[in-house]
């Protein structure tokens, strides 16, 4: 007898169960789902906006529903796991060479997250909550 | 030499046991057996893989290659599985250890509690028992151009090509890679979409590219920015999770697709412009 | 085998992602304190009217909803391939053709401010 | 059985190998190379050499320093011829594979860095960090998928050369996935198989360097040359007997023991230099040889660290810093953090002599050419008389380079006027492979156990052919050897399957290494004098008189081999004493 390579499959529908850094990557991608969903809402409130003062209430009106604010809070924990591994992934996408020396890649998404920081606030500041 | 030889015969404090020499970390050296769970395949006699137990007396201290060369040496002479250098440089002894993949020179037994399992490296096809077939990643490390094309032809005699060592870092930790392919392993997506060029060999190709003496890279992005090179990746960077060797191919994967993109840019958008 | 065209979908799904990652956050924050009932100014129709009446906030709210309605349908793309979906023509038409649609609507609505 | 035609074939494909298998394409492209190896190639060995690769390049260095050193280094046991042309080679060699894309260190200008090693005299040392090996390996290996004219036979596990008609003209190997014998038919075959020291109990060297190379030449008739002359390495860690290099003390890592005591000192190797001062050629940049006999007698005198993995000195580099170490050294740190626990930073690690190298190997002269015609050999396994009786650091893997490619111009050479094969011959010298196997197959009377006597072997190496050796203990040696190598007719095969059985190969890899075991106990009861690496307690003298020459080993079949003698070539260093105090000139 001779050679008969034996193939054992990678299951195409089940994988992500095999390790938990491949469910922390599924669910680092299913945010966007949740991101996707929330995309339709901002460009239905736009529609709202566009549509005049009574149209932006009513459109208020309907976040405030309990499923609304159900989903919205899954969409801000999505949104701020999805913030967090975007940061700590750009120094792999961009790291920064001065001279014979990186800059440590925990600078990096330090950096991002200072920036990230200040513009919320800048943000919140503009909208009047703080 | 100063002083004469002393006369009696010359004992070198006496190795341990055998081939697998013990292992020890300051604090005690202790006994510990320990239970293997190995896939063993043998396609002589077998249809399917299945598992085989052994216990092993091992020294708390030891790798699991260790404890596999113990199996071999003492109790079962057809378990079969790949090593060499067993300090963690050749590449020759990845597996899957409770899953994930690892060189078993570099696995400690004093990290494992309970039944440990192993078995091949995922994502290739096993030829017998831990030893898997290599060949699609021979294929693709050879595809991607790994040698310098150099941006000038100087001859020897011209001596060396200036590199600062500021250069020189820029692609070190890529040139790092001892092929080891656990990170073929563990990528979910060269699980997936086996064409897949994958980590390791994109990497080269990366190594090449940022080294300061070659003009390759062009060549080498014939391959590189296809849809089975850097696109297929999903960044899920469990690559460089598992890498040994902290070569880190995730990064090198991710710098490849701004650089392709640039280019695309470069040459669809840019009139007249070559990438 | 051909060199890729991926890069005109990956950038902006590159730039989407950073936006997502500093814009939607503080921007779920703001509408989810309008849910709970302690709306802020900013949150006004006056004030938000004025800022998206204003060409370069026009701009800037057409970005983040682009970019991150791009973003999002490219990840689910690669995401329907991951749980098994092979038909990826199929899926990434549609969902780029969703982003497509949606940023056109959003252009849109945001020229009758 | 199938059979593989190729005008040149190599066995090994590590540094050596492989640098022959690049001049053969870049000579001619129209030759066919087949390039046989048991592991795939960047497994090879080369890959853990650390320290890095000598060669003449700096302006205050002179080619005759580096003649010097190698040939006083080597006890004056060295062709001096052969050092001429390795020297002259050497920077050529080095500067190609930097040509090729080896990452080798750089000065803030941009040229090359070379650093202190043992026994040289100035810095020559080309590196790329503690990975120099390695990097070679796999620049090499790289390089070589360049050229469609290299087939290579990766995993095929070489058995016996043919020999027909008083040459060389291919050999038997075994594709180890599928366990079928081919033979190759080549009109040249360049061995490149590396070291044997496997056949100690404790040693640098990977699993594979078990002298089948070796073997197989001096089983078709190729003498062994010089086979006494084991290196031991003078730092290994002293559980899994890994080692860390040279670079280690050539940084300015010193050796002490328990006392504290730099006892290189009373060596003959001061006086003391300041900590973190490395002096050049003397303490701890002294040879191989002389440093780990001091080791030996610090033992006998009671002054080792005893630790639970037995008796041991230490290495301590605390004074370096953790910025120089982990810049030029960092391979080193962590192979003492995972082994054995210890952060070379904070700490000293405790360190013992250990097999290291083969300085002898298959008789070659200068053109890498071994005396059966058509056969050639380089690296390790080859014995070009370059290293002599005691290798310097460095010198080897620069060895391989010069001598993998001076193979491949002779191998080329050989090519002419040959007259055609007997093919029927060659197919009846591969039966008699063929029928070798199928006897161990179907032995049904086996009663000795490969891992016992693979235990036995390794237990006799150590107790008697050590740093150390005495009439007494070599006969007993010799004896062993040769009642092991009867015993090995009778060992078990237990794994019959075809695919990749590897009990297949240990027991194959067995007899090679009783085959060099046995020219290494042979050589050394023979030799009755001390040098280099080869130190007698009851000849403790240099004796230029009778032993200013190589032993040659020829293979006898079942009977004790025969010991043959071939002069030193010396063209301009007479013998002499070789001075490693602290105030050489
Ligand atoms: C830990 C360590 C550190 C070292 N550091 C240095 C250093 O810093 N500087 C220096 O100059 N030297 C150093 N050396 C020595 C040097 O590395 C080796 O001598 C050298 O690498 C040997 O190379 P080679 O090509 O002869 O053999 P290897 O690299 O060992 O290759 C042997 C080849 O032969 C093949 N082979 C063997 N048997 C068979 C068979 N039966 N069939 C088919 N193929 C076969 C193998 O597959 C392999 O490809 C070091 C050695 C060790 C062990
Ligand atoms: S990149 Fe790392 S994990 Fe992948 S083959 Fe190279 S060393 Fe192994
Ligand atoms: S795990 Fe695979 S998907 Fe990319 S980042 Fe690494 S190659
Ligand atoms: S044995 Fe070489 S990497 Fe493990």
């Amino acid at each position: 007898m001779s050679r008969r390579p034996l193939l054992r499959e990678f299951p195409p529908t089940t994988w992500y169960f095999r390790q938990p850094r491949y469910l922390r990557y599924m669910s680092r991608e299913i945010t966007s789902i949740l991101i996707a969903a929330y995309c339709v809402l901002l460009v239905f409130g736009l529609h709202s906006l566009a549509a005049g003062p009574a149209a932006w209430e009513a459109f208020l009106l309907t976040l405030k529903s309990p499923a609304s604010i159900v989903f919205q809070l899954l969409v801000l924990i999505a949104a701020v796991y999805h913030a967090a591994t975007w940061f700590n992934a750009t120094q792999k996408a961009m790291p920064l060479q001065i001279g014979e020396y990186f800059v440590p890649g925990a600078m990096i998404s330090g950096a991002h997250y200072v920036a990230w920081a200040l513009l919320s606030f800048a943000i919140l500041f503009l909208a009047g909550v703080i | 030499m100063s002083n004469s030889p002393p006369r009696s015969h010359p004992p070198l404090a006496a190795p341990p046991e055998g081939a697998a020499a013990s292992l020890g970390r300051p604090g005690g050296s202790s006994e510990r057996t320990v239970t293997l769970e190995v896939l063993r395949y043998d396609p002589d006699t077998d249809s399917e893989a299945r598992f085989q137990r052994y216990e092993v007396v091992c020294q708390e201290e030891w790798v699991v290659l260790d404890a596999l060369n113990k199996v071999k040496a003492d109790i079962d002479p057809t378990l079969n599985y790949r090593w060499s250098c067993h300090m963690a440089v050749c590449g020759s002894c990845g597996m899957m250890i409770n899953g994930e993949p690892k060189l078993s020179c570099h696995a400690f037994l004093r990290n494992y509690e309970g039944v440990i399992r192993i078995e091949p490296l995922a994502n290739f096809p096993i030829e017998r028992d831990l030893v898997v077939a290599p060949d699609d990643f021979m294929d693709k490390l050879k595809r991607v151009k790994p040698y310098l094309i150099p941006k000038q032809e100087k001859p020897i005699s011209e001596g060396e090509y200036k590199q600062t060592p500021a250069q020189l870092m820029k692609y070190r930790q890529y040139s790092m890679c001892i092929n080891c392919m656990l990170c073929y392993a563990a990528c979910p997506q060269y699980g997936l979409t086996p064409s897949f060029i994958g980590p390791a060999a994109l990497t080269l190709a990366h190594r090449y590219n940022q080294d300061s003496r070659d003009g390759g890279r062009k060549e080498r992005q014939e391959v590189a920015a296809t849809h089975e090179g850097v696109w297929e990746c999903t960044f899920v960077g469990a690559c460089s999770e598992v890498c040994p060797a902290h070569v880190d191919p995730a990064s090198a994967l991710q710098q490849m697709k701004i650089t392709s993109s640039i280019d695309w840019i470069v040459e669809h958008l840019i009139p007249g412009g070559k990438p | 085998m051909a060199k890729s065209h991926k890069p005109v979908v990956w950038f902006p799904f590159a730039a989407g992602g950073t936006v997502i990652a500093f814009f939607i956050p503080v921007i779920v924050l703001l509408t989810l304190m309008a849910a709970l009932g302690h709306a802020p100014a900013g949150l006004d129709y006056a004030n938000l009217h004025a800022f998206a009446a204003n060409g370069l906030g026009k701009l800037i709210i057409f970005g983040v909803v682009s970019l991150s309605m791009w973003s999002s349908a490219h990840r689910l793309r690669c995401t329907f391939y991951d749980f098994g979906v092979r038909a990826d023509t199929a899926v990434a038409t549609i969902l780029y053709l969703a982003a497509i649609i949606g940023s056109i609507l959003a252009a849109i609505y945001l020229l009758r401010i | 059985m199938e059979t593989i035609t190729t005008d040149i074939a190599i066995v090994g494909a590590g540094g050596a190998g492989l640098r022959a298998a690049i001049a053969l394409a870049e000579t001619n492209p129209a030759l066919r190379i087949a390039l046989i190896s048991k592991v795939y190639p960047m497994r090879s060995h080369t890959c853990a050499a650390e320290g890095g690769a000598a060669g003449v390049i700096k302006p205050d260095d002179s080619f005759d320093m580096h003649f010097d050193d190698t040939v006083g280094g080597g006890d004056w046991l060295s062709d001096q011829d052969c050092v001429e042309y390795f020297i002259h080679e050497a920077p050529k060699e080095l500067l190609q594979l930097e040509h090729w894309g080896c990452p080798w260190n750089r000065e803030a200008d941009g040229s090359v860095s070379v650093r202190p090693f043992g026994g040289m005299k100035k810095k020559r040392t080309w590196f790329a960090a503690d990975k120099s090996g390695f990097h070679i390996l796999h620049t090499l290996f790289q390089t070589s998928l360049k050229f469609p004219s290299i087939t290579r036979y990766d995993e095929y596990y070489a058995l016996d050369l043919l020999v027909d008609d008083g040459r060389c003209q291919g050999l038997t190997a075994m594709e180890m996935r599928s366990g079928e014998l081919r033979q190759f038919h080549a009109k040249s075959v360049i061995i490149a198989g590396g070291g044997a020291g496997r056949m100690f109990p404790f040693s640098t060297n990977g699993a594979i360097k078990t002298g089948d190379g070796m073997a197989m030449a001096y089983r078709a008739g190729a003498p062994l040359k010089d086979m006494e002359f084991v290196q031991y390495h003078p730092t290994g860690l002293p559980n899994t007997g890994s080692l860390l290099t040279e670079a280690c003390r050539g940084e300015g890592g010193i050796l002490v023991n328990k006392n504290g005591r730099r006892y290189l000192q009373d060596y003959g190797m001061g006086p003391e230099t300041p900590v973190g001062k490395p002096q050049l050629k003397t303490m701890e940049l002294g040879p191989r040889d002389r440093v780990s006999q001091a080791y030996w007698h610090e033992l006998q005198k009671g002054n080792t660290v005893t630790t639970q993995w037995g008796e041991c000195v230490l290495l301590d580099m605390r004074h370096l810093g953790e910025k120089m170490i982990n810049e030029r050294l960092p391979l080193v740190r962590e192979l003492a953090e995972a082994y054995l626990g210890v952060d070379i930073v904070r700490e000293a690690v405790p360190i013992r002599p250990v097999v290291h190298y083969m300085m002898g190997g298959i008789s070659t002269n200068t053109a890498a050419a071994t005396p059966l015609p058509g056969l050639f050999a380089a690296g390790e396994c080859a014995c070009v008389s370059l290293n002599g009786a005691n290798r310097l650091g460095s010198n080897s893997l620069v060895e391989l380079l010069v001598f993998g490619r001076r193979a491949a111009l002779s191998a080329i050479e050989h090519l002419q006027d040959l007259p055609p094969a007997n093919t029927v011959a060659l197919n009846a010298r591969a039966g008699e492979t063929q029928a070798r196997i199928d006897e161990l197959f179907s032995r049904s009377d086996g009663t000795e156990s490969m891992s016992g006597l693979r235990k036995e072997m390794m237990d006799t190496m150590e107790k008697n052919v050590g740093i150390y050796r005495t009439e007494a203990g070599l006969k007993e040696g010799v004896d062993k050897i040769h009642e092991l190598r009867q015993r090995y007719r009778r060992v078990i095969l237990t794994d019959k399957s075809s695919v990749f059985n590897t009990d297949l190969f240990q027991v194959l890899e067995l007899g090679s290494m009783l085959d060099c075991a046995e020219a290494v106990t042979v050589g050394a009861l023979a030799r009755k004098e001390s040098r280099g690496a080869h130190q007698r307690l009851d000849f403790v003298e240099r004796d230029d008189t009778n032993y200013l020459r190589h032993t040659m080993v020829y293979h006898q079949g079942m009977d004790s081999p025969r010991i043959d003698y071939l002069d030193v070539v010396i063209t301009k260093s007479p013998p002499g004493v070789r001075d490693y105090s602290g105030d050489h000139k």
